[in-house]
């Protein structure tokens, strides 16, 4: 217990100097928070609940888009402007989850997965059509007004601020009721219904937290990199919406940490890919993602459980 | 004595074979109950209709008096009419405390209720029932871990953990070691008893259901073919042609 | 029930830990007596042609001014040498590299990429940290609408590409004693900043002229078949057809306008010189209208190259194929660079800009004069027919090295 | 609601888009046969579909380079990526298939992006095209033109579907096939050759969607990023006709092929694509609600 507090001390210590003993990544680690806030959220739904949503992305873009809005069309200083665009980007998202999710969220298994793909894309393509924000040419949200350097330590504990909010919420989540009722949805869905529970309910509010975090992130990443494009930022279905599921399966789905511990290797991986294997980083990456799905379907901290179960709190032998 | 379940006249097709032929059968509040028939003639198609897994196409089905036939799975379970599965189904990859705690009676949940903790009220519940099927020992166990038979005394606790006022049991004894049937049997009847649950219950094992049930319904070829106190069962022609004409 | 999860707690702080060691070990900078000048271009996606075009032109310039002996600043020779990433064709993968290569890489001096919506992207960034951002391939004007100080481009606004299509078609109009006003336009721009921009310089001329716009569709950049909009075209017969859309687009509608036998009098497109539709497909793009930056036929000098055409002959042989404008434009971001180091005597990024504002020179590629706002006014945009197979300038008539052919003659 | 007008007012139009939706649709069938194949038979997702459309586009390109007739590319494209396919699954697929539909999901993804670099690099990004040399057909006086070339798409689809309809039914591979997406496991005990299948059926759904490509060099353009609108078309028409039935996907393909060129009319080109993935969740939804109401679920 001692060993575990001091860990958890040292790494809220690390984040918090982080930005004065790295300043040139802070952008870098602003975005970690952001991928780590992914992972965790798609977690909550293709992990916990065996839902496999290739369309989330949706509500980050979402939360981008009206955050920008709001602070284009309130005609608020930055701060409050960024405030309550946020907020309203998050609760615009969450309606977005709740309104589709009696219908999207019928849908099982790979008709689920396909139903958000679609989802995603349609709203990209919409957003690339609308001539109010945008189209294609896409939007640029106001100036941060600080100095030089101020807007990557602001946009640094803003991400890292969402991404402490998230994972203790899921976590208080996961230990009470709500947490076992997804999972029970997840390991079969028609004995949870023959037993009565409301899943559709419970689903939907799955969805609309996922959403909620999500819209945040839109926002902030937004502002964070000066630039909206309905496609390639806001509803990127094929990098962003993608990569949560690779976070989260790499590092271990339906586990608490696996979706952090995948965000983080997934991240420098690419990261890395990208600064020393000009031209190739794609042929990289794409090798990597069959090398993760095919050899490590449990990912890392699944495969570490399956191989020290007694260490995650899992007994096989009967009877203590 | 009112009647619990009143299934009318139901009939269900699939494609072309009719699986259910204007069934009709009035289950009684409070006994044990038996379902036989030959393998085929229509039983867990009977009980999928009653619980909802599929529409019928016609007839009606009434619990405690109310139309039940257009209700859907979770919305007839939250009624008090539960089933078990043949395959039995557990949440494999919880404990079986977990297994338990998630299957209350969802009547008493509401909105606030989605987030608490597990109160430990539920908590003793859990363990008592499981101890009383003998599943204690086992209890910080993964369930897909358990036997086959053990998963199925783990789906009648979680049955049982919801209060049920009727349980429908699809051959709780298969699978489980003849050493143990005599067991289940005697907890069966003290489920009915202590805990007031009516039972309907299929069985293939002649001896189990002419033990247990205080009336017998027979299927066979999608239809009532006859109904009656076991020794009357066991003496009616019709059903030994049935049974033997099926081997 | 506790779930027990302190190992994996230790597990997975330990694994973030080690992995942000790794990452931060990763960075390295070596500066002797080099110049190092930072690109992020498009090698992968959507722009990756053009993204090759850029960087080729880039490395052709390093190459000639090194073999030259560099550049002399304050009487100390350097050699240029540009450090790459790629961007993917992508806004937020640009804006993230080139904060990347300021801050990590220590890079104090930026080339462009490829495509004003990576630009948009980019320029809050080189602003922010104060870095020159000298750019020969991205044209929308709204870039030099926001008051960047840092941000110059040798090429002409996008908005500039098809206005002269617009301008010929009133003049076709007048010579045949017809009011301009009659002229009806077709218009299909791929959704994104660039063709946008092209766009509304259309818009703003037809305007001008009070030509009535027919057809006006936003093509989706996935775009794998235009029947849809060229069916329109045949329906509303207008006199002129423009089409933006990049390297795809303009092939796209050469194709399947001579497949569907779409007979409008006068066609225009950007990029296909690029896309080389006079090669590929002469029958079918004979008569097309292209709008260009630059052709090797105009009489432009400088000292590093020699003429336009001696560019284009040295480019052909050391990248094998014929230099698009796109690689001259590059070509003339680091000549920029290499004559305002020169003339700042310093490498101070402050001071290299101001020698940048004040540029004016002639390159191969043209005059280079930037305006208050960072774009350069002094350097014109052609227009081409495919006549013959081959690119003829044919706008505007000071460069022409022939005469518009009009009607455009269907192919049988 | 101009774009409506208009084509109230000249009816012709409509058949215009109709036919180029049509013949468009062609090539979307083709690669759904492919998708519906390799799901039912090996029970595999593969989203790597459209970069398969794409390199068969390239190998007609360079055959096409090599002054081979596009029209005997066909044939030679489909024969290459059939190769391409059966190499392909002995190096990759065969660890993915037999497992959790998910994964095969993930895994051909990353095969895709993979696949779509690698041939960004290898061949470059330019658009290319091979030129047929095929006519243009005027109909009604002119008023509605066909390019050749979509016809003969057209006509390629139909042989294909018949073709692998009586591969499937006759000959010794095709049972074999038809066994093991019935039951593997059985078909194994009874001495099938599962991984060979498996192989063989992966190679086929290649084969066709290399003559697709091939089809799509010599109609449109071929670059490395064309797969996308491939895959996800390909998938929308499998989900709508089910697996079994190849009659069912030709029809889908069609309708959806028309319905997308007279979206693209009416909405504009910008709203074309949305409307393709609007419809996509809308069939499911719609589907969803159907079945509810008959207690079932879309599984």
């Amino acid at each position: 217990m001692k060993l575990r507090r001091g860990a958890v001390a040292a790494c809220v210590v690390l984040a918090l100097v982080a930005p004065y003993l790295f300043p040139n990544w802070r952008t870098q680690m602003a975005l970690l928070f952001i991928m780590i806030v992914f992972a965790l959220t798609w977690d909550l739904l293709g992990g916990q609940m065996g839902y496999n949503s290739f369309g989330n992305v949706l509500f980050f873009g979402v939360g981008m888009y009206v955050c920008a809005i709001v602070q284009r069309n309130g005609h608020f200083a930055y701060y409050p402007g960024l405030f309550l665009g946020s907020a309203a980007g998050a609760v615009a998202a969450v309606a977005v989850a709740a309104v589709l999710g009696s219908g999207i969220l019928g849908l099982r298994g790979h008709y689920f997965a396909i139903g958000t793909l679609g989802l995603g894309i349609a709203a990209g393509e919409l957003a690339g059509g609308w001539d109010f924000v945008g189209a294609g040419g896409g939007m640029v949200p106001p100036l941060f007004p600080g100095e030089l350097g101020g807007r990557e330590t602001f946009f640094y504990y803003l991400c890292l601020a969402l991404a402490a909010v998230t994972l203790p919420v899921l976590r208080w989540l996961y230990s009470g009721r709500f947490g076992l009722v997804l999972n029970a949805i997840r390991d079969d869905e028609d004995k949870a219904e023959a037993m009565g529970l409301r899943t559709t309910r419970y689903k939907t509010t799955a969805w609309c937290i996922s959403a909620f975090f999500l819209g945040l992130s839109g926002g902030a990443v937004g502002n964070l990199l000066g630039f909206i494009d309905p496609r390639e930022v806001a509803f990127a279905v094929d990098t962003f919406g993608v990569w949560m599921v690779l976070m989260a399966i790499l590092g271990g789905k339906g586990t608490l940490w696996g979706p952090v511990l995948g965000a983080v290797v997934f991240h420098v991986t690419k990261e890395l890919f990208w600064t020393y294997l000009l031209g190739w980083q794609r042929v990289a990456l794409g090798l990597l993602i069959v090398v993760i799905v095919v050899f490590f379907p449990v990912g890392i901290l699944g495969w570490a459980r399956e191989r020290w179960p007694e260490r995650f709190g899992h007994r096989i032998e009967g009877a203590p | 004595m009112t009647a619990m379940l009143e299934v009318d006249r139901v009939r269900k097709s699939f494609g072309g074979l009719l699986a259910n032929k204007d069934v009709t059968l009035r289950v009684p509040a409070g006994g044990i109950f038996g379902l036989i028939g030959p393998n085929g003639s229509g039983k867990t198609t009977l009980f999928n209709s009653i619980v909802g897994q599929h529409p019928i196409d016609a007839g009606s089905i009434r619990f405690e008096g109310r139309e039940i036939s257009r209700l859907r799975v979770p919305e007839i379970a939250r009624l008090g009419l539960l089933r078990t599965f043949q395959q039995t189904r557990i949440y494999s990859g919880m404990t079986c405390v977990q297994n338990m705690v998630i299957s209350v009676a969802v009547s008493g949940l509401d909105w606030s209720s989605m987030f608490q903790r597990v109160p430990t009220a539920d908590l003793r519940k859990a363990e008592e029932l499981l101890e009383f099927v003998g599943l204690f020992p086992k209890r910080h166990l993964r369930a897909g871990d358990l036997s086959f038979g053990q998963q199925k005394l783990l789906e009648l606790a979680m049955a049982l953990m919801s209060g049920p006022k009727m349980l429908l049991l699809d051959e709780p004894t298969a699978g489980i070691n003849p050493t143990l049937i005599n067991g289940l049997l005697e907890r069966l009847r003290r489920i009915n008893e202590q805990f007031g649950i009516t039972l309907l219950v299929i069985e293939h094992n002649m001896r189990v259901i002419m033990n247990l049930a205080r009336y017998v319904y027979c299927l066979a070829h999608g239809e009532l073919l006859a109904e009656g106190k076991p020794a009357e069962i066991q003496q009616d022609p019709r059903v030994l042609d049935a049974y033997l004409g099926s081997r | 029930m506790p779930k027990r999860i302190s190992r994996t707690h230790l597990v997975a702080s330990g694994g973030v830990a080690l992995l942000l060691a790794l990452a931060f070990a990763a960075v390295a900078e070596a500066t002797g007596d080099e110049i190092v000048l930072g690109a992020a271009v498009s090698l992968t996606g959507k722009y990756s042609v053009n993204g090759k075009n850029t960087k080729d032109g880039y490395d052709l310039a390093v190459e000639r001014i090194n073999e030259l002996g560099g550049v002399k600043v304050a009487g100390k020779p350097y050699k240029l040498k540009v450090t790459y990433y790629d961007d993917e064709s992508t806004p937020a993968r640009a804006a993230q590299l080139t904060e990347r290569l300021i801050s990590q890489d220590g890079v104090k001096f930026m080339l462009g990429a490829y495509g004003s919506g990576l630009t948009k992207a980019m320029a809050p960034v080189t602003e922010k940290y104060k870095v020159p951002h000298v750019e020969g391939n991205s044209a929308a004007r709204e870039l030099f609408t926001q008051g960047y100080k840092y941000l110059f481009a040798v090429l002409s606004t996008s908005d500039y590409y098809l206005r002269d299509a617009v301008n010929l078609a009133a003049d076709v109009a007048k010579e045949h004693r017809k009011d301009p006003k009659t002229v009806k336009l077709a218009m299909a721009f791929e959704n994104d900043p660039f063709s946008l921009d092209v766009r509304d310089g259309v818009l703003e001329d037809a305007k001008k002229y009070g030509m009535k716009v027919l057809i006006d569709d936003k093509l989706p950049p996935e775009i794998n078949d235009m029947a849809a909009t060229l069916t329109k075209v045949r329906a509303v017969k207008p006199d002129v057809l423009i089409v933006s859309g990049h390297e795809k687009g303009a092939a796209l509608v050469v194709r399947q306008t001579g497949e569907m036998k779409i007979d409008v009098p006068m066609m225009a497109s950007t990029h296909c010189d690029s896309a080389r539709i006079a090669e590929t497909m002469p029958r079918l793009a004979e008569g097309f209208l292209c709008a260009s930056q630059w052709d090797r036929h105009l009489s432009y000098k400088d000292r590093w190259f020699g003429s336009a055409d001696d560019y284009a002959n040295r480019f052909e042989k050391r990248f094998n194929y014929p230099a698009p404008y796109q690689a001259a434009e590059s070509t003339a971001s680091v000549l920029v660079y290499a004559d305002a180091f020169a003339r700042a005597g310093s490498l101070d990024p402050e001071k290299v800009r101001d020698a940048i504002a004040s540029t004016d020179m002639m390159t191969m590629y043209g005059p280079i004069k930037f305006d208050t706002t960072g774009k350069n006014t002094a350097k014109p945009m052609v227009l081409y027919q495919v006549q013959g197979g081959e690119y003829k300038v044919v706008a505007p008539k000071k460069w022409a090295q022939t005469k518009l052919v009009w009607p455009r003659k269907l192919s049988q | 609601m101009e774009n409506l007008r208009l084509l109230f007012d000249s009816p012709v139009l409509s058949v215009q888009l109709l036919i180029d939706g049509v013949l468009i649709g062609a090539i979307f069938a083709l690669a759904a046969y492919g998708m519906a194949l390799v799901w039912g038979v090996m029970g595999l997702i593969n989203v790597a579909q459209g970069e398969l459309v794409m390199l068969g586009g390239y190998a007609a390109f360079y055959l096409y380079r090599a002054r081979i007739h596009p029209l005997f590319g066909i044939p030679l494209a489909a024969a290459a990526m059939f190769c391409f396919g059966w190499l392909l699954y002995r190096l990759v697929i065969f660890r993915i298939v037999e497992k959790d539909l998910f994964i095969s999901i993930l895994a051909t993804f990353g095969l895709s992006i993979l696949l779509q670099q690698l041939a960004n690099t290898l061949f470059g990004a330019d658009v290319r095209t091979a030129e047929s040399g095929f006519g243009t057909l005027f109909l009604f006086g002119g008023a509605v033109t066909v390019a050749e070339i979509k016809l003969i798409s057209f006509a390629a689809a139909l042989v294909t579907g018949v073709f692998l309809i009586q591969f499937l039914r006759r000959s010794r591979m095709g049972q074999a096939i038809r066994a093991t997406a019935q039951n593997a496991r059985a078909a194994r005990v009874m001495g099938v050759d599962t991984q060979r299948v498996y192989a063989w059926t992966f190679g086929l759904n290649a084969a066709i969607c290399g003559a697709s490509g091939a089809l799509v060099a010599m109609t449109w353009v071929v670059h490395p990023y064309l797969g996308l609108p491939y895959t996800v078309r390909a998938f929308m028409i499998v989900i709508v006709a089910g697996l079994g039935n190849v009659t069912a996907v030709l029809a889908t393909a069609l309708g959806l092929g028309a319905a997308e060129n007279f979206a693209g009319f009416i909405f504009g080109a910008e709203y074309q694509a949305a409307f393709v993935f609007g419809l996509l969740v809308a069939i499911l939804v719609w589907r969803r609600f159907w079945l509810a109401r008959e207690r079932r679920y879309l599984q």
